[in-house]
C-alpha cells in the first residue's frame, strides 16, 4: 500500500473527526456534566488542529503551541466554572439534565 | 517498499483512540464510564502532542486535563448523579438530526481539508520547545500570560462564589 | 289747593303702607286708619270740587317721570270737572263701603288685610281718575286690576274665588294689550301721551285718519276689558265670588266705571274718528243688550247684580259712543249711587241668610225694613222712575240715541228688561213667602255699620241725579261738558216712553213673581231653548274655554313638547351626533389607526408565536441549529 | 379712589384664595369671610355710583397698563353708562346670593371659593375694555360655574353642567374667531375696544356681517335667545339657589350687555342689517318662553323659562337701534330681571329648602300659613308679570314704546306676551298660594326667616323704587345710550 507519510493533513482530520465527535456530544447529551465533557473533546480536537499547524506550518515560531497552551488553561478555568454551575443548577434543579433547563425561550 | 514508519502507526493508534474515546466519551449511557473515556481520549491527545513534538504540551495536557479536568470531571459526575438513573435516557431527542448534521459535517470537513494545500514550511521542529516556550511566555506573549493567570484566579474566585451554598 | 290733590291718593297708599307693615295684627286700629284715610280724601275732593266749580280748569300739574332721548313721560294730575265729579263719587262710595265692611266683614281672619287692600284700591282708584296721561292712566289701570284680583280672590280658600280672580286679571289684561297697543300708536303718531297735547294734535289734524280709527278701537279695547264689555265681559259675574262691598265698590261703582271714565276722558278721538266711535256704541248696546237679557234669568243675586252692572256700563260707553258726553258721566255717576246700593244692600241680605240663590229667600222684607227700603228705592232708580236719580241720567241716555232708531229701541228694550229684573229681584227676595224657612229663621236686619250706609246711599241715590235736572239750570251739564256745553232740552215724549217702558217692566214682575198671575215656570218652559241659552249665558265661559283656554293649554304643552323634543333634541341630538362621531372615531382610532400599529405588533406576536416553538429554551437544539446553519451557509458559499 | 375697578374686580378673587387656606370645618368664618369679601365690592360700586359723571358718555375709572405688549394686549378696564348699572348689580347680587348659599353645607370652602372666583369673573366682563381681557374673564367665569352647578347641583347636575358647559364654550369659540377676524382686519392690529369701535364703521360690509353672526351666536346663546335657550332651564333646575340667582341675574346680562357694548358699536352695518332677525327672535322668545311657562310643572323651570321670555324682551328693545327708548328698555329690563327673578329664585329655593320639592301641584293655600313669603313672592311675580310700579313694567313698556315704530307688528305679538305672563304666573300663584292648604305640609313649613328676608329686601326696594321712579336708574344711562345711537347709526 502507498505510505502516505503522515502530514497535516492527517491530524486536521482527526482533529476534525474529534471536534464532530465532540460537537455530537454536545448536541446530544442529556447530562450537563457529559455536554462539558464533549466540550473537551472540542477543545482538545482543537488543539491537536493547532499543534498540527504549529508543527508543519510555523515550526519555529511555537506560536500554535502558546496558543494551545493558553487554550488548556482557559478550558480548565471554564471547566472549574461550568461545573460550579453544574452544581448550582442540581442544586436548584434537582438534576441536570439540559432539556430540563429550557427557561430560555420567550 | 515504503518505510511503515513508527511515527505512522502510532499517529493511527492514537487516533483510533482519541476517536474512539471520543465516541465513547459522548455515548456512553453511564456518566462515569464517559468521564473514563474522557481520561482515556485525553491521555490520548497528549501522546499526538508528542507525536507533533510538543512535549510541554502535552505534559502540561496530561497535568492539566487529565489531572485536574478530568478529575473536577468526575468529582461533578459523582456529586450530581445518581448511578442508578442510567437507564434514563441519556441522550436527548434529536439525537438523529444531531447525528445527520454531524455527518453532513464531517463529510464537508474531510472533503474540505483532504485536498486543501497547506503550504507546509520545511524546518524542522526545535528540539526543546520547552525553554523556547518559556522564553516566548515571558516575553512575547507576558501580557497573555498574565491575563490567563487573572483569569485563573478569577475562575477560582468565581467557581467558589457560585457552587457556595448560601 | 288743586296741586296738592295727590293727597287724596296718597293717604289710602299710606293707609295701606300702615296696615302691611304697623297695624295688621290690630283689627280696630288697621280700619279705622282705613276709613280715616278715604273720608278726608272725600273731605279734600268736597273742597276741590268747589275749587272746579269756581274755575273748570283744566288744571295740570306734572313731573317727569322717565325721559328717553328727546322724549318724556309724565306723572301729572289733571283736574277738570269729570275729574272733580270722579274723586267725589269714589270716596263717598270707597267711604260707604268701607264702613259697611265694619259689619260685613266682622269676624274675617284677614279683616286687617281687606282694609288694606281696599285702601290700595282706593289709591289706585284715585290716581286713575287724577291721572293726565296715557301711561300714568295705564299704571294705576293695572294696579286696580291687580288689587281687584286680591280682592275677587279675597277667599281664596274656594277655588271658585281664586279661579274668578285670576280670570278677572287674565280677561282684563286681554284688554289691557290692546290699551297698551293703543297708547303705543298714540305715542308714535303724537310723540306724547300726555291728553291735553294728544287732543291738541287731534284738533289740528296732525293725529288723523286710520291711524286715529286704530288708536281709538285700541285704546277701547282696554275699556272693554275693564268695563266687562262684549266680547270680556265674563269675568265679571265670576267676581262676584269676592266680598259683597268690594263688588259693590270694585265691581259696579268705580273700577268696572274706569272704563267709561276712559272712554270720556279720551272722548275726542272718538268724536273725532266717527267709526271708532261707532264700534264704541255698538258694542256698548250689544252688551247692554246681551248682560240685561241674561240677567232675566239668573237666580243668584249677585249675579243679577252683576249682569245689570254690565248692562248699565254698556249704555254709557254707548252714549259715549254717541257722543254723549254729559250723558254718559252722568249716567256713570247716577250709578255709582244705586248700584253700590243695589250690592251693599244684597250684601245685607246674603250676610242675613248666608246664601247667594234667590230662589232659597223670600219673605226678608218683613224681617230687614231697612234693607228692603232700600233696595226698593235703588231699584226703582235704576228702573228710571221718576223722579229719582236714574231717571235723569237714563233720560239723557236714551235722548242721545234720538238720531239712532235701532238703538233707541234696544236701549228702550234694555230699559224694560233692566226695570224686569230688578223687581223681579226685588220681589223674589222680600216679598211673598219663605221659602227656605230655616234661613228665613236665622234672617236678621244688619248692624248700623252696614244699614247707615244704605241710607246714605239710597239718599244718593234719590237725589244725586237732581243735579242733572234740566230745569236746575241744568246743573251736571252746564259742569261736565265736553267742548261746549251741551244742554239737552227736555223731551218730555222720550222721558215718556222712557217711563212707561220702566214702569211695564216693573209692572210684569210684578204680575209674575209677585201676584203670580203669569207663571215664571209657564213662560220658561214655553221658551225653553232662549231660557236655557240666557240661563248659560249664551254660553260664553264655555265656547271661550273650548276657543281659548283649551287650546292654549293644548299650545303650551305642545311648545313645551317643541321644547324639550324638538329644540333640546337638536340641541341634545348635536351632542350625541357628536357622540357617536366621536365613537365611531374612537372605533376607527382604536381599530383602523390602532389597529394598525397593534395589527403590526399582532403579526409579529403571531408569527412569533408559531415561531417560538423554535425556541425550545433547550441549548442543545439551539446549537444544533447554529451548526446546521454553519454548514449550510459553508454549503451554500 | 384710584384702582376702583380693579379693586372691584380682583377683590373677590383675593377673598376666594383667603378662603382656601380656612379648614373646611370652619364653615361659619368661610360664610363670614366671603360675605365680607362681597361687602366689600358692594361697597366700591356704591362708591363708584357716587363718583360716576352721568352727564357724558366717556369710559370713566379707566385703568390701563400693557399685559402683552407683543400682541398689543392691554389690561385696560373702565366703565360707562352700560356698565356702571351692570357693575352694581352683580355686586348687588353677589353679595345677596352669598348670603344665600349660607345654606350649603356640601364643601363649603370650595362652594365660596369657587362663587367669588365666579364673582371676579363677572366683574371683570363687565369691566374689560380689551378684547383679550374680556375673553379672558368670559372663560374665567365658566369653570367655577360649571363646578357648582355640577358639585352642588341637584339630581341631574352632571348633564346640566356639561350642557351649560358647552354650550357657552361653543358660543365662545363663535366669538373667538369673531374677535380674531377683527383683530386682523384692523391695522395695526388692536384688540382695544375703543379703537376698534372708532374703527367700526371702516370694517368691510361683508366682514361685518360675518362677524355679527359670530358675535350674535355666541352672546345669543348666554342670553338665551330662542332657539339656543335649552341650557337654561336644564342648568337653573339643577344648580343651587345662589347659583340661579346668579345665572339669571347676572350671566344672562352678558349676552345682552356683549351686543351693546361689541357688536352694536363695532358693527354698525352689521347691527342695522340684522335687527329684523334680532327683533323676531326676540318676540318668538317672549311668546314661545311664555307658552312654554304655562306648561311647567317645575316652578324652577317655570322662572327658568320666564327668563328666557323676558330676555326676549331684551332683544326686541335692543334691535330698536334707533331709538333711545328701546335700547335703554333693554338696559332697564336687564338691571329688572336681574332683581326680580333673582329673587324669584331665592324664593323658589326657600321652597324647596323647607319641603324638598318644587312640584306647583304639590303645594296649596300658601298663603295661610306662610303669610310672608306668599307675599313677598306675589310682589315678585307681580313685578315679573309686568304690574306698573315695579321695575319689570317700567322695562317692558319702555322696550314697546322704542320697538314700535321700528317693528310695529312684531311689537303687537310682543305685547301678548305680557297677557300669557300674567296667566302663566297667576296659575302658580293660584295653585301654590291659593285655595286649601295642602296639609301634608302641616308644621313642616316654617315662614321665611330673617336671613332669606334681608336677602330679598334689597331687591324688593330696588324693584319697588326703579318701578316708581324710573329715573334713578335711567339717569346713569341716558348720555351713554344716546352715544350709543349714534355709533349705530354712522
Amino acid at each position: 500500500m502507498d505510505q502516505v507519510p503522515i502530514g497535516l493533513n492527517h491530524y486536521l482530520m482527526l482533529s476534525g473527526v474529534l471536534f464532530t465527535v465532540g460537537i455530537f456530544g454536545v448536541l446530544t447529551r442529556r447530562n450537563a456534566i457529559a455536554v462539558l465533557m464533549s466540550t473537551e473533546l472540542m477543545f482538545n480536537a482543537a488543539n491537536i488542529a493547532l499543534v498540527a499547524f504549529s508543527r508543519f506550518v510555523t515550526p519555529a515560531a511555537l506560536t500554535g503551541q502558546i496558543v494551545a497552551m493558553f487554550t488548556i488553561i482557559v478550558a480548565a478555568a471554564e471547566a472549574t466554572v461550568a461545573l460550579a454551575i453544574v452544581l448550582l443548577i442540581y442544586r436548584s434543579f434537582k438534576g441536570i439534565n439540559v432539556d430540563r433547563i429550557n427557561f430560555m425561550k420567550w | 517498499m515504503t518505510e511503515i514508519s513508527l511515527t505512522n502507526l502510532t499517529f493511527y493508534i492514537l487516533s483510533f483512540c482519541i476517536i474512539a474515546g471520543g465516541i465513547f466519551t459522548v455515548s456512553s449511557r453511564n456518566l462515569f464510564h464517559s468521564a473514563v473515556f474522557l481520561v482515556f481520549t485525553l491521555f490520548s491527545v497528549a501522546g499526538m502532542f508528542v507525536m507533533l513534538n510538543a512535549y510541554l504540551l502535552a505534559a502540561i495536557q496530561v497535568l492539566i486535563y487529565v489531572g485536574a479536568v478530568a478529575m473536577l470531571m468526575i468529582f461533578g459526575v459523582m456529586l450530581t448523579t445518581r448511578l442508578a438513573d442510567v437507564r434514563l435516557r441519556h441522550v436527548n431527542e434529536q439525537s438523529w438530526p444531531a447525528l445527520a448534521i454531524c455527518g453532513f459535517f464531517l463529510a464537508f470537513l474531510v472533503y474540505g481539508l483532504w485536498d486543501t494545500p497547506f503550504t507546509v514550511s520545511g524546518v524542522p521542529m526545535p528540539a526543546d520547545t520547552a525553554h523556547a516556550l518559556g522564553t516566548l511566555l515571558m516575553t512575547k506573549y507576558v501580557l497573555p500570560f498574565e491575563v490567563v493567570s487573572l483569569l485563573l484566579l478569577a475562575a477560582l474566585v468565581g467557581a467558589v462564589v457560585i457552587a457556595k451554598k448560601d | 289747593m288743586l296741586q296738592n290733590a295727590w293727597i287724596i291718593p296718597a293717604l289710602p297708599l299710606a293707609a295701606t303702607v300702615l296696615i302691611i307693615f304697623g297695624t295688621h295684627r290690630n283689627r280696630a286700629v288697621s280700619s279705622g286708619i282705613s276709613i280715616a284715610a278715604i273720608v278726608s280724601g272725600f273731605i279734600y275732593a268736597v273742597a276741590i270740587l268747589f275749587n272746579v266749580l269756581h274755575d273748570h280748569g283744566p288744571h295740570e300739574f306734572y313731573f317727569k317721570w322717565l325721559d328717553f332721548g328727546s322724549w318724556h313721560l309724565q306723572i301729572g294730575l289733571l283736574i277738570d270737572p269729570l275729574t272733580a265729579v270722579m274723586l267725589l263719587v269714589v270716596t263717598i262710595v270707597s267711604s260707604c263701603v268701607q264702613i259697611y265692611s265694619l259689619g260685613y266683614m266682622h269676624g274675617d281672619p284677614r279683616f286687617s288685610r281687606y282694609f288694606a287692600y281696599i285702601s290700595l284700591f282706593s289709591f289706585s282708584m284715585l290716581g286713575l281718575v287724577l291721572s293726565n296721561n296715557f301711561a300714568m292712566i295705564f299704571i294705576f289701570w293695572e294696579l286696580v286690576g291687580l288689587t281687584s284680583y286680591l280682592l275677587i280672590g279675597f277667599w281664596f280658600e274656594k277655588k271658585s274665588a281664586s279661579d274668578a280672580g285670576k280670570k278677572a286679571f287674565i280677561t282684563t289684561r286681554a284688554g289691557d294689550l290692546g290699551f297698551i297697543v293703543g297708547i303705543l300708536i298714540t305715542l308714535y303718531a303724537c310723540g306724547t301721551l300726555n291728553f291735553g297735547e294728544v287732543f291738541t294734535k287731534i284738533e289740528t289734524g296732525v293725529f288723523a285718519g286710520g291711524l286715529l280709527t286704530a288708536a281709538g278701537i285700541f285704546l277701547f279695547c282696554g275699556a272693554v276689558g275693564k268695563s266687562a264689555q262684549f266680547p270680556l265681559h265674563v269675568w265679571l259675574p265670576d267676581a262676584m265670588e269676592g266680598p259683597t262691598p268690594v263688588s259693590a265698590l270694585i265691581h259696579a261703582a268705580t273700577m268696572v266705571a274706569a272704563g267709561v271714565y276712559l272712554v270720556a276722558r279720551i272722548l275726542t278721538i272718538y268724536i273725532a274718528s266717527e267709526s271708532a266711535g261707532m264700534v264704541v256704541a255698538v258694542i256698548g248696546i250689544t252688551t247692554s243688550f246681551m248682560a240685561a237679557s241674561i240677567g232675566l234669568v239668573q237666580n243668584d243675586i249677585k249675579r243679577v247684580l252683576a249682569y245689570s252692572t254690565v248692562s248699565q256700563l254698556g249704555y254709557m260707553i254707548m252714549a259715549l259712543g254717541l257722543g254723549a258726553y254729559t250723558a254718559g258721566t252722568f249716567h256713570l255717576m247716577t250709578h255709582a249711587f244705586f248700584k253700590a246700593l243695589l250690592f251693599l244692600a244684597a250684601g245685607s241680605v246674603i250676610h242675613a241668610v248666608h246664601t247667594n240663590d234667590m230662589q232659597e229667600m223670600g219673605g226678608l222684607g218683613k224681617k230687614m225694613k231697612i234693607t228692603a227700603l232700600t233696595m226698593f228705592i235703588a231699584s226703582f232708580s235704576i228702573a228710571g222712575i221718576f223722579p229719582l236719580s236714574g231717571f235723569w241720567s237714563k233720560d239723557e241716555i236714551v235722548a242721545s240715541t234720538s238720531g239712532h232708531p235701532i238703538f233707541m229701541v234696544l236701549t228702550l228694550m234694555v230699559a224694560f228688561m233692566t226695570a224686569f229684573y230688578m223687581f223681579r229681584l226685588c220681589f223674589l227676595t222680600f216679598t211673598g213667602g219663605p221659602r227656605d224657612q230655616h234661613k228665613f229663621d236665622h234672617a236678621h236686619e244688619s248692624p248700623k255699620t252696614m244699614t247707615v250706609p244704605l241710607m246714605v246711599l239710597a239718599f244718593l241715590a234719590i237725589f244725586a241725579g237732581w243735579v242733572g235736572i234740566p230745569w236746575l239750570s241744568h246743573g251736571f251739564s252746564s259742569f261736565v261738558y265736553h267742548g261746549e256745553p251741551h244742554h239737552a232740552a227736555f223731551h218730555f215724549d222720550i222721558a215718556g216712553i222712557s217711563l212707561f217702558v220702566g214702569l211695564s217692566g216693573i209692572g210684569l214682575a210684578y204680575l209674575m213673581y209677585y201676584k203670580g198671575t203669569i207663571s215664571p215656570d209657564k213662560v220658561a218652559a214655553r221658551f225653553r231653548p232662549l231660557y236655557t241659552l240666557l240661563y248659560n249665558k249664551y254660553y260664553f265661559d264655555e265656547i271661550y274655554d273650548a276657543i281659548f283656554v283649551q287650546p292654549l293649554y293644548a299650545i303650551c304643552d305642545f311648545w313645551f313638547w317643541f321644547d324639550q323634543h324638538i329644540i333640546d333634541g337638536l340641541v341634545n341630538g348635536a351632542a350625541t351626533l357628536t357622540l357617536w362621531w366621536s365613537i365611531a372615531k374612537n372605533w376607527f382610532d382604536v381599530y383602523i389607526i390602532d389597529g394598525a400599529v397593534n395589527g403590526a405588533g399582532y403579526t409579529i406576536r403571531g408569527t412569533g408565536s408559531i415561531l417560538r416553538f423554535a425556541q425550545t429554551g433547550r441549548l442543545q437544539n439551539y446549537a444544533l441549529i447554529i451548526f446546521a446553519g454553519v454548514i449550510l451557509i459553508w454549503f451554500l458559499r | 379712589m384710584s384702582g376702583l375697578l380693579s379693586w372691584m374686580i380682583f377683590i373677590p378673587l383675593i377673598g376666594g384664595v383667603v378662603i382656601l387656606f380656612f379648614k373646611q370645618e370652619q364653615k361659619s368664618a368661610i360664610r363670614a369671610a366671603a360675605t365680607v369679601t362681597t361687602i366689600i365690592p358692594l361697597i366700591l360700586s356704591l362708591m363708584m355710583l357716587w363718583e360716576y359723571d352721568p352727564s357724558t358718555p366717556a369710559m370713566q375709572f379707566v385703568e390701563h397698563a400693557s399685559w402683552i405688549p407683543a400682541l398689543n394686549v392691554f389690561y385696560h378696564v373702565g366703565a360707562d353708562g352700560i356698565s356702571v348699572p351692570m357693575l352694581f348689580l352683580t355686586a348687588l347680587l353677589s353679595m345677596i346670593s352669598i348670603v344665600a348659599s349660607f345654606g350649603i353645607e356640601k364643601r363649603v370652602k370650595e362652594y365660596f371659593a369657587f362663587f367669588l372666583l365666579l364673582e371676579t369673573g363677572m366683574m371683570g366682563v363687565f369691566a374689560a375694555l380689551d378684547f383679550f381681557l374680556f375673553y379672558v374673564f368670559w372663560e374665567v367665569m365658566l369653570v367655577p360655574m360649571y363646578f357648582l352647578i355640577g358639585v352642588w347641583g341637584g339630581p341631574r347636575k352632571e348633564y346640566a353642567a356639561i350642557k351649560f358647559f358647552l354650550y357657552t364654550l361653543f358660543g365662545s369659540i363663535f366669538m373667538l374667531v369673531g374677535i380674531l377676524l377683527l383683530y386682523f382686519n384692523t391695522e395695526p392690529h388692536t384688540l382695544s375696544f375703543l379703537e376698534l369701535i372708532e374703527h367700526g364703521p371702516a370694517f368691510d360690509h361683508n366682514l361685518q356681517l360675518l362677524v355679527f353672526v359670530f358675535f350674535f351666536i355666541a352672546f345669543a346663546i348666554k342670553i338665551p335667545a330662542w332657539p339656543f335657550h335649552t341650557w337654561l332651564p336644564d342648568a337653573h333646575v339643577e344648580a343651587p339657589t345662589a347659583v340661579s340667582v346668579i345665572l339669571a341675574g347676572v350671566l344672562l346680562k352678558m349676552g345682552t350687555y356683549g351686543l351693546l357694548r361689541i357688536s352694536f358699536p363695532m358693527l354698525p352695518y352689521g347691527t342695522n342689517y340684522f335687527i329684523w332677525p334680532m327683533a323676531a327672535i326676540g318676540v318668538i322668545g317672549i311668546i314661545y318662553g311664555a307658552l312654554v311657562c304655562m306648561a311647567q310643572k317645575d316652578l324652577k323651570k317655570l322662572v327658568a323659562y320666564s327668563s328666557v321670555s323676558h330676555m326676549g324682551y331684551c332683544l326686541l328693545g335692543m334691535a330698536a337701534v334707533t331709538s333711545v327708548a328701546g335700547i335703554q328698555g333693554c338696559m332697564f329690563q336687564m338691571f329688572a330681571h336681574g332683581l326680580i327673578t333673582g329673587a324669584l329664585f331665592i324664593l323658589v329655593g326657600v321652597i324647596y329648602d323647607r319641603a324638598h320639592t318644587r312640584e306647583i301641584a304639590a303645594f296649596g293655600g300658601l298663603w295661610l300659613k306662610l303669610p310672608v313669603y306668599s307675599g313677598v313672592m306675589i310682589l315678585f311675580v307681580m313685578g315679573s308679570l309686568g304690574l306698573p310700579g315695579l321695575a319689570g313694567f317700567v322695562s317692558e313698556f319702555m322696550v314697546f314704546i322704542g320697538s314700535f315704530p321700528t317693528f310695529t307688528w312684531l311689537t303687537g305679538i310682543a305685547v301678548l306676551g305680557v297677557l300669557l305672563t300674567a296667566g302663566y304666573f297667576l296659575r302658580m300663584v293660584q295653585k301654590m298660594f291659593l285655595g286649601e292648604f295642602n296639609t301634608k305640609w302641616e308644621g313642616k313649613l316654617p315662614d321665611m326667616n330673617f336671613r332669606e328676608i334681608f336677602t330679598v329686601v334689597p331687591l324688593a326696594i330696588l324693584m319697588i323704587a326703579i318701578g316708581c321712579y324710573p329715573k334713578i336708574l335711567s339717569m346713569w344711562m341716558q348720555p351713554t345710550i344716546q352715544d350709543l345711537v349714534r355709533l349705530i347709526a354712522r
